[in-house]
């Protein structure tokens, strides 16, 4: 399980690559002060080489696949394959976004079929496909409300409202946007507190972002009294689609009373996260805002077929190259096809019956307390605190511990208005003995803590390496080969 | 049609009574009465009905290989080695998210440390993230980050005119939240940036932005010299590179840049109607520059038995932890497109590059002398993959002309550069092959 | 162009010096003079333009993707889920070979006991070997085994006439070296084998083999009887059932089989112009007939600490360990088509594979309605997947007129059975689409 | 890493694919005493657990991709993606093989270039490609040996010869054409004997089966005398290709005298070996005998393109259904065209190089000794012998002691002539540090022997599964879950 790295396998001469030659030997000049002069130190390796590197890579790596994913407020459901296998279509990879529309009907259609999916889904009136992500996708509707109020006249509207249990890049995009990010409390129940609310908004009220259900897990109940406090106010009512799931195919953010809505195609949609990225965060828009959106938007008449439309007159302009990740939406739609009405609805419900289930199993458990109301949406935070006071074992030993046993573990330390966080969220692909196995495990922990809590402290003990040491991490940063090489020679570094 | 994906459908009754719910109604009793709907949906299709209806679908496209191709403009036809493709689509790099638990992900953490360290080695700028959402994102990103290195006391970034319209629409969305004034400094007679203009843009400029070769596939003689100029005056120095010409030019770093930005994308991954890219940024070795950097960074560590291990590092300056003052909002990013790029830069080694370099330069050669015989090329100098070509007939005739004959002809230029007239950019990669040069060139002697 | 699979080539002289060599030469000095030779062959390609010459190739065969096809006659269209596809693509499967280190092979070896397992439970036999090469050596190989099985003392082998030639020419070749008589009992007036023709050619026979529908895709109803009568002869009763038909019919085993076999690539596995298949092969649990069995079989056992583990066993009747004396020649096997089946059954379950079978037993019925409108269907009763349909032109016309008109008609069984006169097999599954069926129909009405 | 068996994951009423509804809804009656009434005990499991069942698997199993994997007369080498991605084209898997040879010129296409590639690295004049894999190819051979003799009223001709180092296939398939095998010894030196060859000689002989290089790695030097011995005496030569990744591109069969050639595609044409199949296995034949090789062939005429030729006056017949292993020409002829001509020999010239710095490398290592020639080809026999003789720690402790090491273990036992042997090929793709650390961990391995023996002999320790009881897999045998089932209930087995 001591992979090296790429450049350590490197040897002089070997090669991985097979090129065409160019169409003629001809010599080009490269201008003397532009040819590379320092060295090119890239890995030389033969392609089976590479190929045996970047697997054990791989089998050091838990994904999906591997089991159990319950990271909260990240939505890991399974990837379907058949997703995988239309995405990988020479139809989808061998095309060029500035083709003639005639010749890219096929990919402007999924891109056209998938907004009137979505558009059902959340209840609003038209959608950018365009970012690449929920944080761009946040940005792209934050600065619509920015685009909206100065069009009005009212460009005092400076200020974003956002709940104390937000996902961090909901204050981080409005503040890219301009904006000045006002907190609102959660009361003790957990979900937003109207006062608070009240007294915050003003004529410098821009809008106010939330996710519904929260973060918590918890149905914002008073959503439309929310709505009608921000409306009242002039804000606008913007819908963090990270949460989704919980009522996809059931409830739609539009009739919650949002104006604006970014969604998640990597998280409610079925596309696989790819540790990390990409994404795709498409925006949608009750039919007031519809002239911001970025351009180009896809557009169908009978005569012209499906095409670019970059007649937006309000544009925002354009948050990302191009049309955004096409890739991801065709897995996205493929996935809308298969489930259909009847699935989706289905869906959500198993996934917050997971949830629940979870929920109730594991409360009671010695160490873990569960703040907020007890019904919960697709994901449930429980508290290590009353373990930590205990025991001294921390949120983050239970996470640690978990993975000793073949499991992923929850989102620890958020949110933030919970101490000793463990946001877990099943979802709705995983098995009953999953959930069974996964509340077994946190409740042995528990036992452990208790009983013999540095046996969780020193955790994990059966992963491919041990506990990882990221204060030193931050400390003193290794962040290339290069810079390793440096700290080395220099004899800073001995690992 | 979905529940097989639900394996709990089937005990839904039973699993509701365990836990002491008589309805999944009750599960959703805190939802304000009426709201929850029967959506007007389609009903779901079998996996195999799906699959007709998607291939016909996509068989609409008329793709690159199907109908030769001289379309660029910043998204290039470059062929993916299939061991790449097998690679990333193995489920344990596929399905996973951001590495939060070191322990079990290292296979992911080491490869993106590895993806950093080979764009550090490409760009001679040690400090890399681990990916923007495209280099349009990440040149403006760079932009907001020169005004933050500057406290906000400069906010004028300078670009090259010669700037792709789709780079110049995200900058200014971006950068419009803070105030910035974005700059176009134009081109030269000879098509590289204006010096003299320069000059007279840079005072009190935060940072100064240029392309080793413009949108014009244009290569920029005077790299360093810019970045000079940008110094001098005290503005950080931007420089953006196609990483397929790395292998030949010069690294960024070492002609002076202080943040380089490209496109990762362009080595690894299809071009997939534009999207997913990944955005290159790298930086100096500079605590000031590190702190201000936007996006994820791995780091190597040690784990409690003092091995080598990677991890997530330099969170504090995330939105997560930092939220409304974070160095930027980005969270998810492309993390598998740039180790895609990375497993094809370590399988091309030094060599490759280079080879790859050449074989663009002279099918760029070869497209451009071609060209010449049948159009104006605008500027002498060296291209890299794009060539501008100006017609004496509308470009909108020859481009139709061309789709009749079976040929996705350039980019037309002359809406966003009307001062190039009827010009559109055909570009030749290492995939361009003689066959499809000579077709154009006959059609195009034939229509324009 | 190799290069790049031969890390050591690199380093080829150093490596020759280091073990006392100088040069290739030498490692090829025990072969005659001059028969080293340069081979007059192409020089190699980029993987590139050999992704593009193969792409252009395989675009020339029209699939059943692009014209609706009513091909079967032994090959179905079937549809194989996606993630079957990409389970068998994981290079631990898709790279190993035989499990000859059961330490190392665990998953591959546990795989293939579910395939046997999952096999034994369709067939109603426990005991499954881990492949054939297809049917149809399958068959033959059981041929060959009911002959060991009376020890050469009876050589005689019954089949069906209405079997398709292809098994019919394999089961020829196959029985020749040991002497085999191989007897076809014709079909009765409904089609079904014809009891008094068996009665009369049973004697002395070492087996008797039927398949659970015919050639023509007539399902037939005497199996159960014609099991007793081989029985009755001393005969061992061996019956061919493709598995999509067992969710809702009999297992062979349940109908008295000794040996059952079958084809395992209809699930799981694409057509892929007939190959690769693998061969289904089952029998009772009785030592005699495992003694005497062909190919490979897993088995559980323990390992050094008790724990469940699996490892290839009963090797002893295979020819690296008999020899001359195997049970067969058989050493590669189908292993990952295999394994590829049981994880589309897997996939199906019960419920599912009844579904199937019952999609199948309805879109066949469709197509026999919609056929007997325009020509004549030689045999009443049920059919599965294959309807013969009889025509007054000859047949070669009409199946010309159908390629016109973009469609893949039938299969024309008059030259292997001449007393059928101008009858081609039109088959249909559960991915034969409505539309299709319309336009077949419509198209024979114009040209029938 | 103890996954249960999926019968054991099923849960009632789980769900794992979705079915097109049919055409029509219209009731189909099965006759009663055709109706399944025996319990159809499938799995019932949704599609996100058998994916993880069997990537779960996948993990547990070794490939090309995990490491060295030197298993001899095997030729695993690495197997390029590109094959794969092409032979994954719907050009590719959608074909019907009774499809009108207008519509399957692509395929056809291929199968004819892959032949004319064949017959120039064999130096044969024809190919059939029919055979599924290597020992079908022994039996075409020998059923076109049988038909020739016949055909030339030669019926007494039911002598094969075969070399007592041939792998087992050689006299199996003999057999099933109905010779009599006759085996022909080696010599100390590890070639055949030709004086008892000479010896064995006689109008009954129908032919020799051999392979060369042996399966000892040895070059049968002599080979143009035993072509003429074989041929004088009337009977045909026939060339195992299991070998042929040591000459290929260099040495042709054809030139060494044989009139029949086998080869494995899945071995020395770099198409994966599936985990024991499919393979794929072409007999070429020089002229004269080509009118017996099986239906169809592919010709080729101007006018008609590509067809599927029937008419072979002679042919035995068939030996598969169809025209054989479609997708695995394809990835072959994929190889051929990627490597070409140079590569070819280089392959086969480090494949070989390789070899024999194993042989060099570990020779003199104490325990292992290296009966026959010491140069070899593209494989060595080292022999344990010594070793266990000294130190009771067989070839077959040794094989397992090389797993802890993460390295596949050599082909044991084989060939037979050979006591404990351990027959190693590392083909042209591992890295020299592969064989460095081979070679190292045998020496290790060594030194373990004579110093603490029990550790080679209780080996593996660091794999899934500790060594396991083959002995009584065979004694008590468990070959499906219906048997274990039953015999678990009787309480005869408790694993």
């Amino acid at each position: 399980w001591d992979e090296p790295l790429i450049f350590e396998l490197s040897r002089k001469g070997r090669v991985g690559y097979t090129l065409p030659r160019p169409i003629e030997d001809v010599s080009v000049e490269i201008p003397e002060k532009l040819r590379r002069k320092s060295p090119l130190n890239l890995p030389e390796l033969s392609e089976p080489e590479i190929v045996k590197h970047y697997t054990r890579l791989s089998e050091m790596n838990y994904g999906v696949d591997s089991g159990i994913y319950p990271l909260g407020s990240c939505t890991m459901k399974y990837n379907p394959k058949i997703n995988e296998e239309i995405a990988s279509h020479p139809g989808v990879a061998y095309i060029h976004p500035y083709q003639d529309e005639r010749t890219v009907q096929g990919a402007l259609k999924i891109m056209w079929e998938l907004e009137q999916w979505l558009k059902e889904i959340t209840g609003m009136d038209r959608f950018t496909l365009q970012p690449a992500a929920g944080a761009n996708g946040e940005f792209t509707g934050v600065s619509i409300i920015r685009a909206y109020h100065l069009d009005n006249g009212e460009p005092q509207r400076d200020e974003m409202l956002v709940a104390d249990s937000a996902h961090g890049t909901n204050p981080a995009s409005a503040a890219m946007a301009g904006f000045k990010v006002i907190e609102i409390p959660s009361t003790e129940e957990g979900t937003m507190d109207l006062e608070a609310l009240e007294s915050a908004v003003s004529e410098r009220t821009a809008g106010l972002m939330l996710t519904n259900p929260n973060t918590l897990g918890i149905f914002e109940d008073e959503i439309l009294e929310i709505a009608r406090i921000v409306h009242r106010a002039g804000g606008l009512l913007y819908y963090d689609g990270a949460n989704l799931n919980a009522v996809l195919g059931k409830i739609r953010p539009g009739d919650m009373g949002f104006d604006i809505v970014h969604l998640n195609l990597h998280k409610t949609f079925s596309t696989p996260h790819g540790g990390g990225g990409p994404g795709s965060g498409p925006v949608g828009v009750k039919d007031f805002l519809k002239d911001y959106l970025p351009v180009p938007l896809v557009g169908y008449d009978e005569e012209r077929g499906y095409y670019l439309d970059y007649d937006v007159p309000k544009s925002i302009g354009k948050v990302k190259e191009l049309y955004g990740n096409f890739a991801v939406m065709v897995r996205a739609l493929v996935y809308l096809k298969v489930m259909g009405r009847e699935s989706l609805k289905n869906a959500s419900e198993v996934a917050v019956l997971n949830a629940n289930y979870i929920t109730r199993k594991l409360k009671g458990t010695r160490g873990y307390s569960l703040p907020g109301k007890e019904l919960r949406k697709h994901e449930v935070v429980f508290s290590a605190e009353p373990m930590k006071k205990e025991t001294g074992v921390t949120a983050m030993d239970v996470a640690k511990r978990l993975l000793d046993f073949g499991m992923h573990a929850p989102t620890v330390y958020f949110p933030l208005i919970v101490h000793e966080a463990l946001m877990i969220e099943p979802t709705e692909t995983v098995s009953r003995e999953e959930l069974d196995a996964y509340v077994e495990a946190l409740r042995r922990i528990s036992e452990e803590a208790y009983s013999n809590p540095e046996i969780v402290k020193s955790a994990p003990h059966n992963t491919a390496v041990k506990r990882v040491d990221d204060v030193l991490a931050a400390k003193k940063p290794v962040l290339s080969w290069k810079m390793y090489r440096e700290l080395r020679e220099r004899g800073e570094v001995e690992y | 049609m979905g529940r097989h994906y639900l394996p709990n459908l089937a005990h839904r009754d039973e699993m509701l009574k365990e836990i002491g719910f008589n309805s999944i109604d009750e599960l959703f009793s805190d939802v304000p009465a009426g709201m929850v709907k029967e959506f007007n949906l389609p009903e779901g299709k079998s996996e195999y009905e799906v699959f007709l209806e998607l291939s016909e679908i996509l068989s609409k496209n008329r793709t690159v290989l199907e109908m030769p191709s001289f379309l660029g403009a910043g998204t290039y036809f470059h062929y993916v080695p299939a061991h790449v493709k097998y690679l990333i689509e193995r489920s344990e790099f596929l399905t996973a998210y951001t590495p939060y638990q070191p322990e079990i992900s290292q296979g992911m953490l080491q490869a993106l440390f590895e993806y950093q360290s080979i764009m550090a080695e490409l760009y001679g700028l040690p400090v890399v993230n681990s990916s923007m959402y495209d280099w349009g994102t990440a040149i403006a990103e760079a932009a907001l980050m020169t005004v933050r290195l500057h406290r906000g006391k400069r906010k004028r970034f300078l670009v090259p005119k010669a700037l792709s319209p789709e780079k110049r629409a995200v900058i200014a969305t971006y950068t419009r939240g803070a105030g910035l004034e974005i700059v176009e400094v134009p081109w030269d007679e000879e098509g590289n940036l204006d010096l003299e203009k320069l000059k007279e843009a840079v005072g009190e400029a935060a940072g100064v932005y240029v392309e080793m070769a413009n949108f014009f596939g244009l290569v920029e003689e005077n790299v360093r010299e810019i970045g000079e100029i940008a110094h001098d005056a005290g503005a950080y120095f931007v420089v953006g590179a196609d990483p397929t010409m790395l292998g030949l030019f010069e690294a960024p770093g070492e002609l002076g840049a202080d943040i380089a930005v490209g496109e990762a994308a362009y080595l690894g991954n299809p071009m997939n109607f534009g999207g997913p890219r990944a955005g290159i940024f790298a930086v100096r070795n500079d605590k000031k520059l590190i702190r201000q950097m936007p996006g994820r960074i791995i780091g190597m560590t040690r784990d409690a038995e003092g091995r080598r291990a990677f991890v997530m590092t330099l969170q504090t300056r995330e939105q997560h932890i930092r939220r409304a003052k974070a160095t930027s909002n980005i969270c998810s990013n492309e993390a598998l497109v740039a180790v895609a790029s990375a497993i094809h830069l370590a399988s091309l080694g030094p060599r490759g590059l280079a080879e790859l370099g050449e074989a663009i330069l002279k099918n760029t050669a070869y497209l451009r002398k071609r060209l010449s015989e049948v159009a104006e090329i605008p500027f002498e100098g060296l291209y890299f993959k794009d060539v501008p070509a100006r017609f004496e007939k509308p470009y909108s005739e020859v481009h139709e002309a061309l789709l009749e004959r079976g040929i996705h002809g350039g980019y037309y230029v002359g809406k966003h550069f009307p001062e190039l007239g009827e010009t559109a950019l055909f570009a030749a990669t290492e995939t361009t092959r003689k066959e499809w040069v000579d077709a154009l060139i006959e059609a195009l002697r034939e229509v324009a």
